[in-house]
């Protein structure tokens, strides 16, 4: 129920006080951190932390990565697997060649549909797609999203291994 | 330092015009133009300086960085903001008023000018010299209670619903605490025997900070009800409720783009500082040095009460920044069953100390 | 003179949303208005639907998977736990203790992140904008620790059916550590700057009220039904999981306004401080994933699973006819059945209360449409 | 003539002409809201009389009473009333013959108070009407029984007004 303030002085006085130290309270905490220092960073200045990369395993942009001894020089076998299991549909291989020389000609991901679930990084058999971690990929040109074969093939070139979490957990005492 | 530029520009003029036989009343005529348009710069100006830090200080309470674009540290980003409010396409809402929505922000920043008319600058620097003489104090108010008028035809001709309500809570709002208002401000005037401005600060500056009426326990409830009944005439937090965004969009100026809403913005943040104004002249000396009179360093009387008002604004943004709204029947209350009889419990104590001390 | 019968106040009818500042996402309020008194509130609902549960009626277990997190994006992990647990019971299989303890670290951590959104969007609601930044500063932690762990920081994707996506990176746990050492100093801090206010509290105390009875009949729950003074957690009432072997507190408050539900969250948080440290003490090592079918096919059956999300009772009643896709899946959102106590709680309030209550219900417009 | 003179009764002419213009748009207007939005520059100009006649407290207090809160009670009462945003009230005449009547009797009064007015030996200085001190003291002094019985008149108002508001507050 509605509490009906003012009913009797003392109560009245009683609680303006009260507020009035609360509301110095909020004026202490604002001050505080007024003098402290801000978190927020400048972000595409990057003078705060210039070297920031995100860890292994963040689901940033596509990459397939290079086997220079196969055909296509690409690790990608073009089994489409990952192309079953996107929830998105936004992958789409057109294979070439049986047997060991099948290898993909076309290799499209549209990351305008995807949903960066790393389904595909998970289900790949011979750990070919992965992803990198860039995470400034906003366009405002929807073309711009596609990521076509050659662009994968570019950026797996400088990835000599998938990025995977390393399996190090920490356990019960808190040490890694 | 002011005065006497102004000085010896009327005396100037006074030459040419009796050279001319011009009569001499134009002199006035020509004076207050001059004074006018430098008000208006002033005002234009001091918006865009304390949108800026408003900006700024908002962001370093909340742990951010605030502007930091537009130049060194942003402080280029409210002039350019004001550039982008010009170049945007007048949008009048379908079936509003158009006149009255032409009119609103228009009517709204002219009369937030006027108070500064009488503010005394520096000693006898005011521009409505001879209405400062008799009633500054009252002149101030007169046209900060005409500002709602501003606020009410926006409402009223955007035809929108949230502005209505905005436009209303504004008016009950601004009415109401004009009167807390004008109780604060009493009991300085019952202290000084005068209504004049230039009178107020002379009685604060003899011995510079000690000579504040902020020192005097007698005055101290007038400056809490000033303080926050200020608050709640220019609209801002924890009195926002005519454009509280989270109830209301944005209150009164929901419809409003471009220049109109920049009337609105500038003269919303004219109207603080003019708050800021009046506090230091009413309680921390106004244009005095506060060390003592005459001013032992020399500085302008102007750069004095620009610190002041801008140190009475920032302790208002503090606030703001920390304290969430009321609302409207809270609001309410508070004005007519708190501040009202704390008004004349310190009108009691006021006029006690003006007979016996 | 004729008196003209339109010369009345009139009741003011008014859309609020689908865009205000203050309707947590795309809800739209039909108000009935006397000047500042609500005589009537109608939430209209579906702007944001998304037709989830037709889609998992598209894919298979495993895809859906990414998609649970989408509609109730500020507990992604709960969202998922519900349905991985879901699958997992179809399935028979019981993911390793490692895996569970993670998850329910997981979930508990998302818990505070959750209810510091809903604490600093409470203070958004009712004027007080620096709280929220503040929140969003503590917030910004536990994001950086999920995308150290899953890779990304607001859609997660962690859980797998039988498992995880992979173990806790190094540093997780130091980085958590230090975390829980100093969030409760931060949330006395919102404590004093918001919670204790005069203004805040005169703004939501006696403000929303929800009797119990009411609390009960609409199928509220989760701290909108604890703050009407019904001690019901399924972390205790139903539990999974590691939790019976957790120590932990169901606060409740009697009052059943705004502020009682505040109050609930302020103090979940803290108890989510006290899980955590319990469950990084305890963290056992050992496996993560359980060998699961690659082509899962449960057998027919229906099964209704539910967790204790941030928001109350999150369910997942999951039909299977043998294929490999879910042949229904229906969420038992929590925000949707809190919602409709809002009407109730709306009576006789201000404008200005609507949005406090509506802050205090928590709702996700995500979660409400689906 | 001096210039001081020639300039006050340009001010003086140009602010009757603005009372006389927005009079009129209060008298024809269309809208209630425009008729009270008129008579603000209507009640401004009076203050403006006020100033060429150097009253300045009379100045300030009408534009603080009259302008900045009747106006905008009447503007307030007007919104509140209006059909909300469905085109507004028509101002019309419901009842000429009395209007005329009153505006009639209210003319005379004023003649009547014009011509039994000596101008020719008072200075607007001289009166003080328009010095805070002298109306203060003619109020606690001379006037001192209308004072008071004004007093009672706005309390018994404002009485009447919680009266009014309680007995509906109760009747919801």
């Amino acid at each position: 129920m509605r509490k009906r303030y003012g009913d009797n002085l003392w109560d009245l006085l009683r609680i303006l006080a009260a507020g009035a130290w609360s509301i110095l309270v909020g004026l202490y905490i604002t001050g505080i951190n007024l003098i402290r220092p801000g978190v927020c960073e400048r972000y595409p200045r990057r003078d705060h932390r210039p070297d920031y990369q995100p860890r292994p395993g963040y689901r940033g942009d596509f990459a397939l990565l290079s086997d220079p001894e196969r055909p296509g020089g690409l690790r990608c076998i073009a089994c489409l697997q990952c192309q079953n299991i996107c929830p998105d549909q936004c992958i789409h291989i057109t294979p070439e060649g049986k047997g060991k020389d099948r290898h993909p000609v076309q290799f499209r991901i549209d990351t305008g549909l995807c949903q960066f679930c790393w389904l595909c990084v998970e289900v790949c058999p011979v750990a070919a797609i992965t992803m990198t971690p860039d995470y400034e990929t906003a366009t405002d040109q929807p073309q711009k999203l596609i990521r076509d074969l050659d662009t994968l093939r570019e950026r797996g070139r400088n990835i000599p291994e998938p990025q995977r979490v390393e399996p190090v957990g920490c356990v019960a005492d808190g040490g890694a | 330092m002011l005065s006497f530029i102004a000085n010896w520009l009327r005396d100037l003029l006074t030459a040419w015009f009796q050279a001319w036989h011009v009569p001499l009343v134009f002199v006035d005529i020509l004076a207050w133009i001059v004074g006018g348009v430098a008000i208006l710069i002033l005002v234009m100006v001091v918006a865009l300086v304390f949108i800026y830090l408003e900006r700024k200080i908002s962001g370093y309470i909340q742990s951010r960085l605030g502007p930091e674009r537009v130049g060194p540290w942003g402080i280029f980003q409210t002039a350019m903001d004001a550039l982008k409010l010009l170049q945007k396409e007048d949008i009048v809402p379908a079936g509003a008023d158009k006149i009255l929505h032409t009119l609103g922000p228009i009517a709204f920043f002219v009369v937030g000018l006027l108070g500064y008319l009488v503010i005394p600058w520096e000693e006898g620097g005011t521009i409505a010299r001879m209405v400062d003489a008799h009633v500054g104090v009252l002149y101030v108010l007169a046209f900060g209670s005409l500002s709602v008028i501003g606020i009410l035809m926006g409402g009223w001709g955007s035809n929108n619903k949230w502005s209505l309500l905005g436009a209303l809570r504004g008016a009950a709002q601004m009415i109401s605490y004009e009167v807390p208002m004008l109780l604060a401000v009493v009991c300085v005037v019952l202290l000084a025997g005068s209504l004049s401005l230039s009178t107020i600060v002379d009685q604060q500056k003899t011995l510079g900070l000690l000579s504040w009426n902020l020192w005097r326990p007698w005055l101290w409830l007038p400056v809490i009800l000033y303080l926050i009944a200020a608050t709640a005439e220019v609209n801002r937090t924890p009195f926002d409720l005519p454009e509280a965004e989270s109830e209301l969009v944005a209150g009164y100026h929901t419809e409003y783009s471009g220049m109109k809403f920049a009337f609105f913005f500038l003269a919303e943040y004219g109207n603080f500082f003019l708050v800021g104004l009046i506090f230091s002249v009413l309680f921390l000396g106004g244009w005095s040095s506060p060390f003592g009179y005459p001013d032992p360093l020399r500085i302008p009387g102007v750069i004095w009460l620009l610190g002041k008002a801008t140190v009475t604004v920032f302790f208002l943004m503090w606030v703001r920044w920390t304290l969430p709204r009321l609302r409207v029947d809270q609001l309410m209350s508070l004005c007519w069953k708190v501040l009202l009889p704390v008004g004349f419990l310190s009108l009691l104590i006021a006029g006690t100390a003006a007979l016996y001390v | 003179m004729t008196w003209d019968p339109t010369c009345v106040t009139e009741e003011l009818v008014v859309n609020m949303g689908p865009q205000h500042p203050s309707t947590h996402g795309v809800l739209r309020l039909i108000l009935r208005l006397d000047g500042e008194r609500v005589l009537e509130v109608r939430p209209d609902i579906g702007f944001l639907h998304s037709s989830l549960e037709k889609i998992a009626e598209r894919l298979d277990y495993r895809q859906y998977l990414p998609y649970t997190d989408r509609y109730d994006y500020l507990c992604a992990m709960a969202n998922e736990l519900a349905y991985v647990r879901a699958v997992e019971s179809l399935l028979g299989v019981e993911p390793t203790p490692r895996c569970q303890w993670i998850r329910v670290m997981m979930a508990e951590m998302n818990r505070i992140a959750s209810h510091l959104v809903y604490y600093g969007a409470l203070g958004m609601d009712t004027g007080a904008t620096t709280v929220f930044l503040y929140c969003f500063r503590e917030r910004e932690r536990i994001l950086q620790l999920f995308e150290d762990a899953s890779g990304q920081r607001l859609l997660y994707h962690y859980f797998r059916i039988g498992g995880l996506r992979n173990d806790l990176p190094p540093g997780f746990c130091e980085g958590l550590r230090s975390f829980l050492d100093e969030f409760p100093r931060r949330v006395a801090e919102y404590d004093a700057l918001l919670t204790r206010n005069r203004i805040f509290r005169s703004r939501t105390e006696g403000v929303g009220y929800l009797s119990p009875e009411a609390a009960l009949s609409y199928g509220v729950t989760g701290p909108t039904l604890r703050g009407s003074g019904v001690s019901y957690d399924l972390r205790r009432a139903a539990p999974y999981y590691v939790y019976p072997e957790l120590e932990f507190d169901v606060p409740t408050r009697p009052e059943g306004d705004v502020m009682a539900r505040h109050l609930v969250r302020q103090e979940e948080m803290l108890q989510s401080v006290h899980l955590l440290h319990q469950c990084l003490d305890r963290l056992p090592p050992g496996e993560i994933n359980v060998k699961v079918p690659r082509k899962l096919k449960p057998d027919p059956g229906e099964i209704y699973v539910r967790i204790e999300s941030p928001r109350g009772e999150l369910g997942v009643y999951l039909i299977s006819d043998g294929s490999e896709k879910p042949y229904r899946l229906h969420w038992r959102a929590p925000s949707f059945h809190n919602l409709q106590a809002y009407p109730e709680m709306c009576q006789g309030a201000y404008v200005a209360d609507l949005v406090a209550i509506l802050g205090s219900l928590d709702i996700i417009l995500g979660d409400v449409d689906r | 003539m001096s210039d001081v003179q020639i300039f006050a009764d340009l001010a003086f002419y140009l602010v009757a002409a603005l009372i006389l213009v927005s009079a009129l748009g209060v008298l024809f207007a269309r809208r209630v809201l425009h008729a009270a939005l008129a008579l603000l520059p209507c009640l401004l100009g009076i203050a403006g009389l006020y100033a060429v006649l150097a009253a300045h407290f009379m100045f300030a207090v009408q534009i603080l009473i009259y302008a900045g809160a009747i106006t905008v009670l009447i503007l307030f009462a007007v919104m509140m009333l209006q059909r909300i945003l469905g085109g507004g009230i028509l101002a019309g005449s419901h009842n000429p013959l009395v209007g005329l009547l009153a505006a009639g009797t209210m003319f005379l009064a004023l003649v009547a108070a014009l011509l039994m007015t000596d101008f020719a030996g008072q200075d607007p200085g001289s009166l003080g009407v328009g010095n805070a001190a002298q109306l203060g003291q003619a109020l606690l002094t001379r006037e001192v029984l209308a004072f008071e019985a004004l007093s009672v008149v706005i309390l018994a108002a404002i009485i009447g007004a919680i009266v009014i508001a309680r007995t509906r507050a109760e009747g919801e």
